[in-house]
């Protein structure tokens, strides 16, 4: 009923624009204004430009400086303060290439509108100021090349070897997240042996899995660079941590990764942002379905010191008598023999009566 | 050069012996006198006129910009009221708002059909389809396209697909709802979401049926720039417009191809249980099979396509604002030998930066920075062309048509949108820009709204040509101001709060503490999507109106030098009763001093302007 | 157009003819000395060599995803784990089972099919004589060639599907013959799709071809294009003819020999 | 393809030129040649450390037979010189599509094989 008024009501306002819009034309031609080709609008045009540049950038400017503490969430990673300069100095680049070029277009437009009797100038053609403005933008933009490939070269480049290493791993539609456990070393996961209580498809017959553990929150120390290692288990996601300017897909068959040091712990940005409640959150960036919008995970920046402490609360995957009972279950019944997923270990011995250099190379090939 | 071919082939022109373009193309002459009495149906459906399919091309954009648009709305009236519950909409879009909510996998797929519709429907069938088809014949002084026949397919082989897309949105289980870029493997396990389902597979049979139509346009187009422009027509003289059409069609023959080649694997990995794309799933409680894929792949293959489409998009919006730029300014347009350089500069780059949109996705780091150097390079021909486009301004006697003011806005909103592809286009940068909402400023400023732009201002400018009326100018004025106002009170927030880390294709963000102190800038911005979408009604209201009500266009409405404007004021099949008229001079000879009109056509012998010939003119006589 | 901005005009009599200028490039004419249809049928190359081009470079990042077989090559066995060694799959050869005569058929198949391109070229230079019985009679050896490798696919398809009797045990610990989609016993699943799909895709190309042949021949043996007074067809068919060949070479060099 | 050609060029009846095909013969022999060659190294060349020389002289022998398909056969090498180019330089944007997604490949390889060390 309510969409059947609403059609109705845009229908008779259709009519009477119409109606309107018919008079118009006729009161025109009535008064000979209508076929007269530059008049009065070409006038009132040039001006709305004008005008249009004024008051269009002054309330560009009035909302961006409204917005602007909204929209910088406050940086907390070493890199991230880096990005952040970038950022801004980018912008101010741009900044300046934008008020110049859209003034020149505004202004040109209204100075040189059409006046009887003036002719155009007739400018086909300049070597060097061609040649000028494609100079600066090239060397402008060289030294940004240059500065984002410094940045993007230290961002991407190897851990340092002292990391904390977590590993996510993205399903719909939340984040499952392991720790290498006491070995330090994460032990092997194939998605086969994936069931009810074994979510990360732990691999127990690896000795490294055993003293894995999982957790529902991130939790790191702050000041160590943190390693994330990032994985996926049935479509893309991202992880995405806008405070920490860190962001990585999440792959299904292809761990990706991405490492930084964070440089404030929940507790102190909760207090810099007067906001109790505040955490940092990890939101999922990739669509990956139907709950893609509320797919997060809470990460909790500790003093070291307490980051230790509740390191040393954790209970390894051995503990978990259910996990292991499942494992043995899994592995049988989907055929993984008693190496777990190293099937394919198997047929290489049959093969060739060899085994193959490392027990796990055959697996990690797959 | 010794080839082993008897004489007699080398001096019909070569291997083979090709006929001699004109005399094929008279005898479309004695069709002229005869279409009279050819029956409707070939005249107005399955038609091989180029204007005639040009026209099919542009009704059948606007009516999926209107369906583009109302998705917009649809969702954007989520994003600006998550909470309100929206009961009234329940006759239109049915089980997908059950309880006045509507579905989050529903949102979804509306994102994802409003990007490909506006996309690959709206603007490269609409823009580009429309306006090759209608100008290229026109102005290279050609009777019709080289192939009226494959021209003809190329359009109902859009108008299948397009059935097919179309046909999809009204699916049990919903059309496609992996984003435009259908990454797999959300788009090929229907377990992960429902429109991956059916909607999914006509989604991939209308691109690969749009696909060919692209084809088959763009091997007529680029044929008959090269082999059909009239006597004297070099290339040098040829307007922006067909450069734009010529290399865009370029870009079209070279790069939809690779598309076809992702979207086949991709049928294989959904059908016929191949891992191309696919690699160690567990989902809906099962393992699959799938082993040794990449989902990587598919980004490197789509973007092959996808990166070059965005050029697709907005080249021949750049060359026909640079037309009627010139020509409302009364200038020549400045740099023309640049303006042709810089869009062969990114017809060219635009191949080689494709995975600037995967920075994030685990592609090698070492890849990503050749990428980056790549990518921002393309500000470089693209600043050329923002300058001669004001340098085309600066003392011009500018005539504000609509067409004027949207080539203007055009130029606008380039800028606006093109500098913030400097920020993405910096891999570092990129890590935090990724996937939010300063994205969807990015591309909708540059696409949504400047490529749109460039669309109106082609439809102002010819629509005289097209429909032998002129469209209203002062409703043109008024779609103007509102629209321009319009899109950069929606995009331009949009910036902010990408800024502040909103992702996009979110059907809500009110989980999250972050985002949510947008949710006021959120509202401000849909109020303003709805109202622009309704601004678009004058336009369609002016268009229709104008096609059988519009005053009566005269031969050369706005004292244009290019050779369409010396057709009759609607020309037949065929387009000149005569001969074809003969080019002597660029396409840019306005307001020339010493002549008396302030512009030449190209068909005017330089023996007839002798007060205004230029030295090196006379040396290219000589 | 070399524009200086110097704007005083000439005042010089004019020397000016009223002809337009009529270089190679400068219209009303054919640029390439090739017509519309000819130069059609290269840009559909073009495009059909992004296609054909996208799927191998497709194969090359995955192959290169997988592990290769370090050892020497009579050590090689069969495993997920790394990619195969061509000549260790393809080696059957029709009638002589259970030998091993690695690469024989393919080279068969290459000869059949670099053959059938050249009694191509000799329809078109016979076309370029007028010579209408030998086109027809080049065109049919054509048409001979290109089933003779489409029935060699088949019997290749065949070969690699059904296996060979020993199969090699999977990871899942099943004994795996021959090759399908979803798994193949040579290794990597990919192997095998990359395989079907590629030369799959290829032989539509040689099924299309033809029947695109065939068509011609009707054609000239109708006399059509004795009346159109050139064989342009026979020309253009042949640049797709040669265009499979040509995509063929690549697909050899990958699949069977790197 | 196209229908209007039908009425030009009447046929006339003439002499029908001798066949010229030496040329044809010729490229056939190169083809048949390079192939063999190919065929003798991947027998012959077996050691693995070898494979990445032993690639690239594929894919050199590889490209002179596509060389040998697309001047001769094709005709492409007679053709005027703007034609030539106008195939050669688009399809030199193959390039750099290989060369990303092998490289890319090879990284993820990487990745994988050192997973779980
Ligand atoms: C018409 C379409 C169009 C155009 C022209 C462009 C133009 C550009 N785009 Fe954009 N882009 C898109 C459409 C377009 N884009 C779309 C649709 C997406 C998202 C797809 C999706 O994910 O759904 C996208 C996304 C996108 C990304 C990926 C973002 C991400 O997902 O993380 C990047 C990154 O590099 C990028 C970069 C650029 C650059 C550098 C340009 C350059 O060409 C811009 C050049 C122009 C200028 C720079 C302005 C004028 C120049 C001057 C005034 C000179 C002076 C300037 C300086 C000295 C700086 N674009
Ligand atoms: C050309 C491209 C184009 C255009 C014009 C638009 C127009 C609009 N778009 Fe869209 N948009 C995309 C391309 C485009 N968009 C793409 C590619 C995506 C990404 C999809 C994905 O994530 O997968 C996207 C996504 C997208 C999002 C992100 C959704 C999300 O991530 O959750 C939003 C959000 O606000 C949005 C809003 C709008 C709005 C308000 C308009 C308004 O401007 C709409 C106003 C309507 C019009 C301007 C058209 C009406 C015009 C006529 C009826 C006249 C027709 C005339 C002729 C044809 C001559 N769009
Ligand atoms: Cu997970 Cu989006
Ligand atoms: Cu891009």
């Amino acid at each position: 009923m309510t969409a059947l008024t609403i059609l109705l009501v845009l229908v008779l306002l259709l009519v009477v624009f119409g109606l309107l819009f018919r008079l118009q034309i006729l009161t025109s031609i009535f008064s000979g204004t209508y076929v007269r080709e530059i008049g009065m609008s070409n006038r009132i045009n040039a001006v709305l430009m004008l005008v249009f540049m004024v008051v269009g950038g002054a309330a560009f400017f009035w909302s961006f400086s409204e917005n602007f503490n909204k929209m910088n969430p406050p940086v907390a990673s070493i890199h991230g303060h880096a990005m952040e300069r970038m950022f801004w100095t980018t912008m101010t680049v741009i900044g300046i290439a934008f008020v110049i070029t859209q003034a020149l277009l505004f202004i040109y437009s209204y100075k040189y509108q059409h006046k009887e009797g003036r002719r155009a100038y007739f400018f086909a053609h300049n070597n060097t100021i061609e040649v000028i403005w494609t100079i600066i933008p090239a060397i402008v933009m060289a030294s940004l090349i240059f500065a984002g490939w410094k940045a993007w070269t230290r961002i991407t480049g190897p851990a340092p070897k002292d990391s904390v290493v977590v590993e996510l791993m993205g399903k719909q539609f939340n984040w499952l997240v392991r720790y290498p456990g006491r070995d330090m070393k994460l032990g092997v996961v194939n998605y086969r042996l994936i069931d009810a209580s074994n979510d990360f498809g732990f691999d127990l017959s690896d000795k490294a899995a055993l003293d894995d553990f999982t957790s529902t929150e991130i939790h790191v120390p702050k000041g160590h660079p943190v390693l994330i290692k990032i994985r996926s288990r049935d479509v893309l996601h991202a992880v995405y941590m806008p405070h920490f300017r860190v962001q990585m897909y999440a792959v299904p068959g292809m761990p990706t990764r991405f490492w930084f040091t964070p440089t404030m712990t929940t507790d102190e940005m909760r207090a810099h942002l007067g906001n109790p409640k505040f955490n940092y959150e990890l939101a999922c960036n990739q669509i990956c379905g139907k709950s893609h919008y509320a797919m997060k995970a809470t990460l909790v920046v500790d003093e070291p010191d307490d980051y230790q402490a509740w390191y040393a609360k954790q209970s390894p995957n051995s503990a978990n008598a259910d996990m292991m009972a499942s494992y043995k279950q899994t592995s049988q019944s989907a055929g993984l023999g008693k190496g777990g997923s190293l099937g394919a270990k198997a047929a290489a011995i049959e093969e060739t009566g060899e085994t193959p250099a490392s027990p796990l190379a055959a697996q990690t090939a797959m | 050069m010794a080839t082993n071919l008897p004489a007699s082939a080398h001096a019909q022109g070569g291997i083979g012996t090709a006929p001699v373009p004109h005399t094929e193309h008279d005898e479309h002459l004695h069709e002229h006198d005869e279409h009279h009495d050819q029956h409707w149906m070939w005249k107005y459906v399955f038609s091989q006129d180029h204007k005639m399919i040009a026209r099919q091309f542009l009704i059948t954009g606007m009516f999926w910009a209107v369906i583009g648009g109302v998705l917009s709305s649809l969702f954007r009236l989520q994003l600006g009221w998550p909470e309100a519950t929206m009961d009234w909409l329940q006759p239109l879009l049915g089980k997908w708002i059950e309880g006045g909510k509507l579905n989050p996998e529903f949102y979804l797929a509306l994102v994802t059909m409003h990007g490909t519709i506006m996309v690959f429907f709206v603007l490269t069938a609409g823009l580009s389809g429309t306006f090759s088809n209608f100008l290229i014949p026109l102005q290279v002084g050609a009777r019709d396209m080289a192939s009226g026949f494959m021209n003809m397919l190329s359009y109902w082989f859009f108008f299948l697909s397009s059935v097919i897309m179309f046909v999809s949105l009204f699916l049990e289980t919903g059309p496609a709802a992996a984003g435009w870029t259908i990454y797999p493997p959300l788009s090929a396990l229907p377990q992960a979401i429902q429109g991956s389902g059916m909607g999914m597979t006509m989604w991939l049979v209308s691109m690969v049926f749009f696909i060919v139509s692209q084809l088959l346009g763009g091997v007529n187009y680029v044929t008959t720039v090269i082999n059909l422009r009239t006597r004297g027509l070099s290339m040098s003289k040829l307007p922006l417009t067909i450069w734009a059409f010529f290399l865009t069609a370029i870009l079209g023959i070279l790069s939809f191809p690779v598309l076809l080649s992702a979207a086949l694997l991709l049928v294989f990995d959904r059908s016929f249980g191949t891992s191309f794309f696919l690699s160690d799933i567990y989902i809906a409680g099962q393992a699959l099979h799938n082993q040794g894929g990449s989902p990587v792949l598919f980004q490197h293959l789509f973007w092959f396509l996808g990166h070059p489409e965005v050029y697709i998009v907005i080249m021949p919006a750049m060359g026909m604002v640079s037309e009627v730029l010139a020509t409302n300014a009364r200038k020549p347009i400045f740099g023309y030998r640049a303006m042709i350089g810089s869009l062969i500069g990114i017809s060219l780059l635009s191949f080689v930066v494709w995975a600037h949109h995967m920075f994030v996705t685990g592609m090698n780091p070492f890849l990503g920075s050749v990428f980056m150097f790549l990518t921002l390079i393309i500000a470089v021909p693209s600043g050329v062309k923002v300058f001669n486009w004001l340098a085309t301004l600066w003392r011009g006697n500018i005539r504000f048509t609509a067409a004027m003011l949207f080539a203007i806005g055009f130029v606008s909103l380039f800028i606006s949108g093109g500098l913030t592809g400097i920020i993405l286009g910096n891999a570092t940068l990129d890590i935090q820009m990724h996937n939010t909402y300063f994205v969807v400023a990015h591309f909708h400023l540059v696409m949504g709204s400047s490529a749109f732009f460039g669309l109106f201002a082609g439809v102002y400018h010819w629509f005289p040509k097209m429909f032998g009326r002129m469209m209203d100018e002062k409703l043109g004025y008024i779609h103007f101001w509102l629209t321009f106002i319009g899109v950069y009170l929606v995009f331009m927030p949009m910036h902010y709060v990408g800024i502040a880390g909103f992702p996009r294709r979110y059907y809500s963000w009110t989980g999250f503490d972050a985002f949510s102190q947008f949710a006021d800038l959120n509202k401000f911005i849909s109020a303003a999507a709805i109202l622009a979408f309704f601004a678009q009604f004058i336009f369609i209201f002016n268009f229709f109106y104008s096609i059988f009500r519009g005053r009566r266009a005269t031969q050369n409405p706005w004292n244009s030098t290019t050779l369409e404007w010396t057709t009759p004021v609607v020309p037949g099949h065929g387009n000149w009763p005569g001969e074809i008229p003969a080019v002597y001079r660029w396409p840019y000879d306005y307001s020339k001093p010493g002549s008396e009109s302030d512009f030449i056509p190209q068909n005017v012998p330089y023996s007839q302007t002798a007060s205004s010939n230029l030295p090196y003119e006379q040396e290219l006589e000589d | 157009m070399a524009h200086s901005t110097t704007l005083e005009p000439t005042t010089a009599a004019t020397p000016y003819t009223d002809a337009p200028r009529t270089g190679t490039w400068d219209g009303g004419n054919e640029p390439f000395k090739a017509s519309y249809g000819k130069l059609m049928m290269w840009f559909f190359l073009l495009s059909d060599a992004f296609t054909f081009g996208a799927f191998l470079t497709a194969y090359g990042m995955i192959r290169h995803k997988h592990g290769v077989f370090t050892g020497t090559a009579d050590k090689f066995f069969f495993s997920t784990a790394h990619w195969p060694i061509p000549e260790k799959v393809f080696n059957g050869f029709p009638g002589l089972h259970g030998i091993d005569l690695p690469l024989a058929f393919v080279a068969l198949m290459t000869m059949i099919l670099i053959f059938s391109s050249v009694t191509m070229v000799l329809a078109v230079e016979a076309g370029h004589r007028m010579d209408k019985a030998d086109v027809q009679k080049w065109l049919l050896w054509t048409i001979l060639f290109g089933a003779m490798f489409l029935s060699s696919q088949a019997w290749e398809w065949s070969h690699f599907i059904g296996g060979d009797e020993k199969g090699t045990l999977m990871a899942d610990g099943t004994r795996m013959f021959g090759a399908n989609l979803a798994a193949n016993q040579y290794g990597p699943p990919l192997f095998a799709d990359l395989f079907f799909f590629i030369t799959g895709f290829h032989g539509t190309h040689v099924f299309s071809g033809v029947c695109l042949l065939v068509w011609c021949f009707i054609a000239t043996t109708n006399g059509t294009f004795e009346k159109r007074g050139h064989y342009e067809m026979v020309e253009k068919i042949g640049l797709y003819w040669h265009f499979v060949d040509l995509v063929w070479v690549f697909v050899f060099t990958f699949f069977y020999l790197v | 393809m196209s229908a209007h050609a039908t009425t030009e060029h009447a046929y006339i009846p003439g002499e029908i030129a001798k066949p010229n095909t030496g040329w044809i013969w010729k490229t056939f022999w190169v083809l048949v040649i390079i192939t063999a060659v190919e065929f003798v190294i991947a027998f012959v060349m077996t050691n693995p450390g070898l494979r990445t020389f032993r690639n690239s002289i594929f894919i050199v022998l590889t490209i002179l037979k596509a060389f040998f398909i697309v001047g001769e056969f094709m005709h492409l090498k007679h053709e005027v010189k703007s034609l030539i180019w106008t195939i050669l330089i688009p399809t030199s944007l193959l390039v750099w599509l290989v060369v990303a997604l092998v490289t890319e490949g090879s990284s993820i390889g990487e990745t994988l094989s050192h997973m779980f060390s």
